[in-house]
């Protein structure tokens, strides 16, 4: 056994200088097929050492150089969740009430209902749902789907919604980020509030929205909610009847020209040629 | 740069080996210098992945940060790190000492490269604000290791310290190799030149020792193909295990993270060690023990800023405290010029190449002769040294001879003679007290000497105005001085 | 219908303007001079109405001969007016001052109580030890004085007048840091730059005419070196005449460039393309050679000064180069041509003086690269203002292509508001206009 | 296709070409004497691959950490309609509070076309006079470089209404207490006024476009952005200067054959078959101006620094200046040993002896 993980381990070595030299000389082809190569090498001396683990009796101390760091301190404190992704991804937006980004339906949820999920997962979520809507339309109560650009009623990059809410908060003007920001950040104080002893996370979320919003931020670093809600629902009557209208106005279109899907996912503009035509007919 | 040194690099390239522009070290070395290797995170602007650090060749202690990007991970190394750094700081301050005398020796850090010390500078800065009591709470030791980092940046600035070293400036600065410059900055390359592997020129050396792969870099930027290809893996690995909680996996994949790393730090710590070496087999210059001197007196004067629970270094110095260190660095730059020239006859060389200096032998020496225009005589000897080397200085300068620093020689005139020049030299001052000059103290005829413009003529420091006096053309008093503490919240990194 | 107002109109009416600011200014006034736009008269008058108003003054200058020169200057025209010269020990005055019966020289500022105006070195009122500050100074060349000896004396004074040429060269330091770039009190920035940036609400003024540069030079030097504020010659074309005494023999490459450069004002001695080290022999024998054989031909000037032409003495002229060993080298072939009392010098030392015709071995003659050094607009600036007649740039050719591959790749930082003009600009500029002014040399 | 495209082409190959952008368009300011280096980035010659096969692979790579935490740190500051970016730009251009627009031109309408994202970028751009915009995210820009359009991608473009134009580059180096890599910072400058010049060319109007850009970077040791504003005056004049001696680039054709092409002739493989000695050689015959400052600047440094050996130049341009003209080592040494200087080298070959000579006499060279 452990010969075999030497042998295991001078073929790596030798495997990544290989690699590294393939880099070096540009030879991307090569570099490929070794990389290959070295996934399948590390496998096997995982494989090996985790079995040469279970013949081991006490287990492994830290090493002396690792001395450094905790090595629990970090994130992964919060398990993950019991719950199917789509129901988390439908806590946090039903919490927020706006379109939102994964980054943010993430830390959302990982502040309020104290897991956390990765982002990437979220994003490949929009597929399943539409996916699942294509076959059997409306069968289930709701859909996480995509917010739609008011200019082309396509989908917006990365901005999840949620199937049941209406047409109008889910179409984005050029206002309507940052209208969504602030009306997210009064829900998120709302939120903090609410809850008896919200986590430190929430409170940190807190602290990044009041930090955006003018008028809302302690110089302390310290958050207080009430604050935040007025110093948000100000600015939020300044952009208000601008970014409704654009709103109002591309909600009508969409409910007026898209199919049912299309309506939950957007379309998209076809490739050039026929596609600057319609650019042109929006300007 | 000089004529001089160019055709060093001249020879150097048509010899395919480093040659020396210096006759002597002006460098102090410390018997027991700490050398010190950091590498950090690519993309960061202070993020240590590990360092290798130690006053022993033998035995290396070696730190590393598993998830650069974790805040707490990060002070826990600053926190070993000072273990280490200030264990051998304390072995200096710890001596006992007379009340108004500095230290008898200081410690002394070796980076390998400029880039190193300024990895130093931003470590220091990164942690001698940051708060030992709250919710960010480090260690005590965290900030003090700042404070002492700063403190060994700063010193670096100053023209003639050698507290904190890097490596590639000392070495680039007593050989010319036969690449550029920019090519010196790789402290394996320079080495190849400077004694490359028996069978090797320097040029087939510092060539080989290009490649990342068999030479890492001196740091603290590690190469993009072992961040890409072996780093990276490595420590998704680690991610992967913390969270899945395998201790065993976890401990593993934390054992070939260090090995990897380990691999991208050794070959530089031999290196250092081998250019220490190098440099012991150079006589120190004559000023060199002067300066560690003004070194010494910093190190104690820090050590006891320290104890009497003096401030952190600003983040940047104000009106008065930048103009009197401007005046100190300019004090001390001139002072180093005169110096290096008088210690080392191939700095002066430049100066003899410009005209700014020359050598030549005395031919005439009316070694008693008076002035006696003023109400009383004075001993003004004069001499002729004839010099077969440029002489651009003009009558009335007032020269020096390395030789007899205490004595002033003004030109009286420079004639021509043939293809040779005579100057004629009146000499006041260093020949003692009486009418006749103490045996020796006056050149005499046949006595091959040198002399030059170039003066330490020390002029006592500048007065500035108190901080609180600070002149309306310059904002006017600033503010009591608080030093910041770091808003955490700020730095708490996502 | 209004006339043009005449140069003469114009210089009175912004000095005017200084003085009205002067009366009412609660921290002080700033007054960029372009070359020979009356800096120095600017100084004296303000110094006289100052202390006619029964202010005492004290006045900083940089160099000791430029201090001299001022003493001089009020001195004399204000004669019943007792002016102290503060000097540091082993300073020794001058005949020229020392003849002056109300000049009254002291190293010690107590010693001069009497006197209303006080003259001394920035350098030297940086020592003086006062309890109660003086009401004014005024600081002259204050663009070449740097901020940290502003630091030292600006304890002295109440209030201070400063005048200088934005263009000159900036003061340097020997030691090379960026360490306080950026910072509004940087010790190696100019003391007007650290003034403005705590005192926003200075006026600053500008001086609108040049009594130095002829109509030949001014727009040139106005556009290349100060596009924002430019400025124009006090003189037209017709009333700076430089001729010659002799006719040449045939016509030698000097002889041209000397009739070119008093018929145009300007002449680009070019040299055959090559690149040397900075004391190119060749360049350096050109420059000797072309004022040596002007004091030969015997040249003489006649402008608004004097009714009747004036010789051009030696002393008239300056061959102006970047580096020390190029000046030396100039004053050793200057020897053996015999030629005896023509100023060569360095760009830094040439400062503030003026010249009849001055003949300058251009920076990037015969350079490979351009450095940072030798792009300094300040440089080219001081090199090409100094003259009242004529200037001769001795120069290889190749410099404009030398521009053209010059990597433009300075470092930019943070805080530090970039330089105008720009020297790479600044000499393209200068060059395109010497193009039409080209002597090839044999 | 104009005879020089043609020609441009010829010399490109097979090999698919590479456009400028705005790093090709800042490099014309680095080495502007390199008719190399110039001639290849005209015809779209990918260095990088013809570097590697002619044995002479680019000595520089990019850390995957670096980019990472470059796309991280952009991502953050414009989350959630840039809100963090709308407040530097509230605080460093006085923006009205009404101006809080923020459009996405990443793509359009789903459609990542390089044409159509430009075409949309000038109709918002234009349209933002009437205070539809403030924050345009990831527009596309052109530029006429020798004929050949690059596109060019700001990170962001600011509009300050009644106002101008303002470019923003995202950049992950950190300023600490006030102060950034200045080497860094000199890049993004050149980078926003290629930028800048793009956008004046869009617009039409040179007034509409700030010469003042905006630097986000990190702040200390944090992930929280800070503002700095670059005045890019200087870079602008360089920039235009140099685009317009690139349009000489006939000329420089002119000095070469007809034959000459840099084909790596790849296989379907997409792997470069031409062989590399042939191919270097015919990069040979195009002047470079090799200088130690390329080794972290082009592609073919080491190439080139190859073919610079026994220069003096290879030493660097302090050597090269304080050597006068002396093209090669092995002539200043000669010189320095007291061979015969042509009529030209009197001065340096004697500084050379004498400088020589004093070694000899301190260090017992000969």
């Amino acid at each position: 056994m452990a010969d075999l993980i030497q042998t295991l381990e001078r073929r790596i070595d030798r495997l990544r200088v290989a690699v590294r030299e393939a880099v070096l000389a540009g030879d991307g082809t090569r570099a490929k097929t070794l990389r290959a190569e070295l996934r399948e090498a590390d496998q096997a001396w995982e494989a090996a050492l985790a079995e040469a683990e279970l013949n081991r009796t006490e287990p492994p101390g830290l090493s002396r150089e690792s001395q450094v760091g905790p090595d629990a301190g970090d994130g992964s404190s919060t398990q993950s969740s019991l719950l199917p992704l789509r129901e988390q991804v439908y806590e946090a937006l039903s919490l927020l009430q706006v379109p939102a980004a994964p980054r943010l339906i993430a830390t959302v949820h990982e502040a309020f209902f104290a897991t956390a999920f990765s982002t990437t997962r979220v994003t490949s979520l929009r597929r399943d749902e539409e996916r699942s809507f294509r076959a059997a339309p409306f069968t289930r109560p709701y859909y996480i789907c995509s917010a739609l650009i008011a200019d082309f009623l396509s989908p917006a990059r990365a901005l999840l919604a949620v199937s049941t809410w209406p047409m109008e908060s889910r179409v984005i003007g050029s206002l309507s980020p940052r209208v969504d920001f602030l009306t997210a950040a009064i829900r998120v104080a709302e939120a903090v509030e609410r809850i008896p002893g919200p986590m430190p996370a929430a409170r940190r979320l807190l602290w990044r929205f009041a930090a955006s919003i003018p008028g809302a931020a302690h110089s302390s670093g310290d958050v207080h909610p009430p604050t935040i809600r007025s110093a948000a629902e100000a600015e939020l009557t300044v952009h208000a009847d601008a970014d409704s209208r654009t709103r109002r106005e591309a909600a009508e279109r969409a409910r007026r020209q898209l199919s049912d899907v299309e309506q939950l996912f957007g379309i998209r503009l076809k490739p050039a040629g026929r596609a600057a035509g319609a650019v042109d007919g929006d300007a | 740069m000089s004529l001089l040194t160019a055709l060093a690099r001249v020879l150097a390239a048509e010899t395919g080996r480093a040659q020396p522009i210096r006759t002597v070290r002006h460098v102090h070395l410390s018997g027991r210098p700490l050398v010190f290797i950091p590498l950090q995170l690519a993309g960061e602007a202070c993020a240590p992945l590990a360092v290798l650090v130690g006053d022993d060749p033998g035995r290396p202690a070696m730190l590393t940060v598993h998830e650069p990007r974790d805040r707490t991970q990060r002070f826990d190394f600053a926190a070993a790190l000072a273990e280490v750094i200030l264990g051998y700081i304390n072995s200096y301050s710890t001596v006992s000492t007379a009340p108004d005398q500095p230290y008898p020796d200081a410690p002394q850090l070796l980076v390998p490269n400029p880039q190193g010390a300024a990895f130093t500078r931003l470590l220091g800065r990164s942690t001698r604000f940051r708060r030992t009591d709250g919710e960010f709470a480090v260690k005590e030791s965290v900030p003090l290791l700042g404070r002492w980092l700063s403190f060994y940046a700063e010193r670096m600035e100053v023209p003639a310290a050698a507290l904190l070293v890097p490596m590639t400036t000392v070495l680039a600065d007593h050989w010319a190799t036969g690449q550029s410059a920019a090519e010196d900055a790789n402290l394996a390359a320079l080495l190849g030149w400077i004694v490359p592997p028996p069978g090797m020129t320097g040029a087939a050396a510092a060539r080989a020792a290009e490649d990342p792969v068999r030479f890492p870099p001196a740091g603290p930027a590690t190469d993009p193909s072992f961040d890409n290809e072996v780093l990276e893996p490595r420590i998704r690995a680690v991610r992967a295990a913390r969270v899945t909680g395998d201790g065993g996996a976890l401990h593993r994949a934390q054992t070939a993270m260090e090995a990897a790393l380990r691999t991208q730090l050794e070959p530089t710590w031999e290196l250092m060690w081998r250019a220490i070496g190098l440099l012991r087999t150079i006589d120190e210059g004559a000023h060199v023990a002067e300066r560690w001197q003004s070194d010494c007196w910093a190190f104690t004067s820090h050590v006891a800023h320290l104890r009497d629970g003096g401030f952190p270094q600003p983040r940047r110095d104000g009106a008065v405290a930048a103009a009197a260190r401007l005046a100190r660095l300019e004090r001390d730059q001139q002072r180093l010029n005169v110096q290096r020239a008088y210690d080392d006859p191939l700095v002066m060389a430049e100066y003899r190449l410009t005209g700014e200096a020359f050598a030549g032998t005395v031919t005439e020496a009316q070694s008693d002769r008076l002035d006696t225009t003023g109400k009383r005589a004075k001993l003004r000897p004069w001499i002729v040294v004839e010099t077969a080397e440029q002489v651009s200085a003009a009558p009335g300068t007032v020269l020096t001879c390395p030789a007899r620093p205490g004595q002033a020689a003004e030109i009286i005139e420079v004639a021509p003679a043939g293809d040779l020049t005579h100057v004629t030299l009146q000499l006041s001052g260093g020949m003692g007290r009486a009418l006749v000059p103490l045996p020796g103290s006056v050149p005499a005829a046949g006595e091959t000497i040198s002399y030059t413009t170039l003066r330490d003529d020390f002029q006592s420091a500048p007065r500035f105005p108190d901080r609180e006096q600070t002149p309306w053309t310059h904002g006017g008093p600033p503010p009591e001085y608080v030093p910041p503490v770091s808003e955490d919240e700020a730095e708490d990194i996502a | 219908m209004t006339r043009l107002a005449s140069p003469a109109e114009l210089a009175r009416a912004a000095a005017d303007a200084i003085m009205a600011d002067l009366s009412r200014a609660n921290r002080g006034v700033v007054v960029d001079s372009p070359p020979g736009a009356g800096k120095s008269t600017l100084v004296v008058r303000a110094a006289a109405e100052l202390a006619a108003a029964g202010e005492r003054i004290m006045v900083a200058g940089q160099t000791n001969e430029q201090v001299d020169d001022l003493v001089g200057r009020l001195a004399a025209q204000l004669p019943q007016l007792p002016v102290g010269r503060l000097g540091a020990r082993g300073y020794a005055v001058p005949e020229r001052v020392a003849q002056l019966s109300n000049v009254q020289a002291a190293t010690n500022a107590t010693d001069l109580a009497a006197c209303p105006v006080v003259l001394g070195t920035a350098a030297k009122w940086a020592t003086v030890t006062e309890e109660t500050p003086w009401p004014w100074a005024i600081v002259d060349e204050a663009y070449q004085m740097r901020s940290d000896l502003l630091l030292r004396m600006a304890g002295q004074f109440e209030k201070a007048l400063f005048v200088g040429d934005p263009g000159q060269l900036d003061p340097f330091s020997t030691v090379e840091t960026e360490r306080w770039l950026g910072l509004s009190w940087d010790p190696m920035s100019s003391a007007v730059a650290v003034l403005l940036n705590h005192n926003p609400q200075i006026p600053v003024h500008t001086l609108p005419v040049s009594w130095r540069l002829p109509a030949t030079a001014a727009p040139v030097v106005s556009q290349s070196f100060y596009p924002f504020t430019g400025f124009t010659s006090a003189t037209a074309r017709s009333e700076r005449q430089l001729t010659w005494n002799t006719h040449a023999f045939g016509t030698s490459a000097f002889d041209l460039a000397l009739e070119t450069a008093a018929e145009a004002g300007w002449a680009l001695y070019e040299l055959p393309h090559r690149h040397t080290l900075r004391t190119d022999a060749e360049a350096i024998r050109a420059c000797a050679g072309l004022a040596a054989r002007l004091l030969e031909r015997g040249a003489s000037t006649s402008s608004e000064r004097s009714a009747e032409p004036l010789p051009v003495t030696p002393s008239r002229i300056a061959i102006g180069t970047a580096h020390r060993d190029q000046a030396l080298a100039v004053k050793r072939v200057l020897a053996e041509l015999g030629v005896h009392g023509v100023v060569a010098d360095t760009a830094n030392r040439l400062q503030g003086r003026e010249f009849d015709v001055t003949i300058i071995l251009h920076p990037l003659s015969g350079r490979r690269d351009a450095t940072a050094f030798h792009l300094e607009v300040g440089r080219l600036c001081v090199l090409t203002s100094r003259h009242r007649h004529a200037c001769i740039v001795v120069a290889r050719a190749g410099i404009p292509e030398l521009l053209d591959a010059h990597p433009s790749v300075d470092p930019v930082h943070l805080g530090v508001p970039a330089k105008f003009p720009d020297g790479w600009e600044a000499n393209q500029s200068i060059m395109s206009h010497l193009a039409n002014w080209r002597v090839p040399a044999p | 296709m104009s005879p020089t495209e043609a020609r441009l082409a010829r010399l490109r190959g097979r090999t698919p070409p590479r456009r400028h952008d705005a790093r090709t368009v800042a490099a014309l300011t680095v080495n502007p004497a390199c008719a190399r280096r110039a001639l290849m980035d005209a015809a779209g010659v990918d260095k990088q691959q013809l570097a590697a096969h002619t044995g002479y692979p680019a000595p520089f790579g990019q850390s995957q950490f670096a980019i990472t935490r470059g796309n991280a740190f952009e991502a953050q500051v414009k989350d959630n309609g840039a809100a963090q970016l709308l407040t530097l730009l509230r605080e460093i251009l006085g923006l009205d509070i009404t101006e809080a627009h923020y459009t996405d031109l990443n793509e359009v309408g789903g459609n990542q076309d390089s044409e159509l994202r430009h075409v949309y970028t000038k109709q918002r751009l234009t349209a933002a006079v009437m205070g539809t915009g403030t924050m345009f995210d990831h527009p596309l820009l052109r530029l006429d470089v020798a004929g050949r359009y690059a596109y060019l991608e700001p990170d962001l473009i600011a509009f300050r209404h009644r106002g101008t134009f303002h470019i923003v580059e995202i950049k992950s180096f950190a300023i600490v207490d006030e102060q950034a890599d200045p080497a860094k910072v000199a890049a993004t400058a050149v980078q926003s006024a290629v930028y800048v010049l793009a956008l004046r060319d869009l617009l039409g109007r040179e007034d509409a476009v700030h010469h003042e850009t905006i630097l986000v970077c990190p702040k200390d040791f944090s992930n929280h952005p800070v503002v700095a504003k670059v005045d890019v005056r200087r870079q602008l004049g360089v920039l235009r200067r140099q685009l317009t001696r690139i349009e000489r680039i006939d000329e420089l054709l002119a000095l070469h054959s007809d034959e000459l092409t840099f084909d790596l002739d790849p296989g379907e493989d997409q792997r470069p078959r031409r062989p590399p000695e042939e191919l270097a050689n015919a990069v040979r015959t195009v002047n470079a101006s090799y200088t130690p400052e390329c080794l972290s600047a082009c592609e073919l440094c080491y190439l080139c620094r190859d073919e610079a050996q026994g220069t003096s130049g290879a030493l660097g341009k302090m050597v090269r200046a304080d050597l006068g003209g002396i093209e090669f080592t092995r002539q200043a040494l000669d010189l320095a040993r007291g061979a015969s200087p042509g009529p030209d080298r009197e001065e340096v070959a004697g500084l050379l002896v004498e400088a020589a000579r004093l070694r000899q006499e301190i260090l017992g060279e000969t």
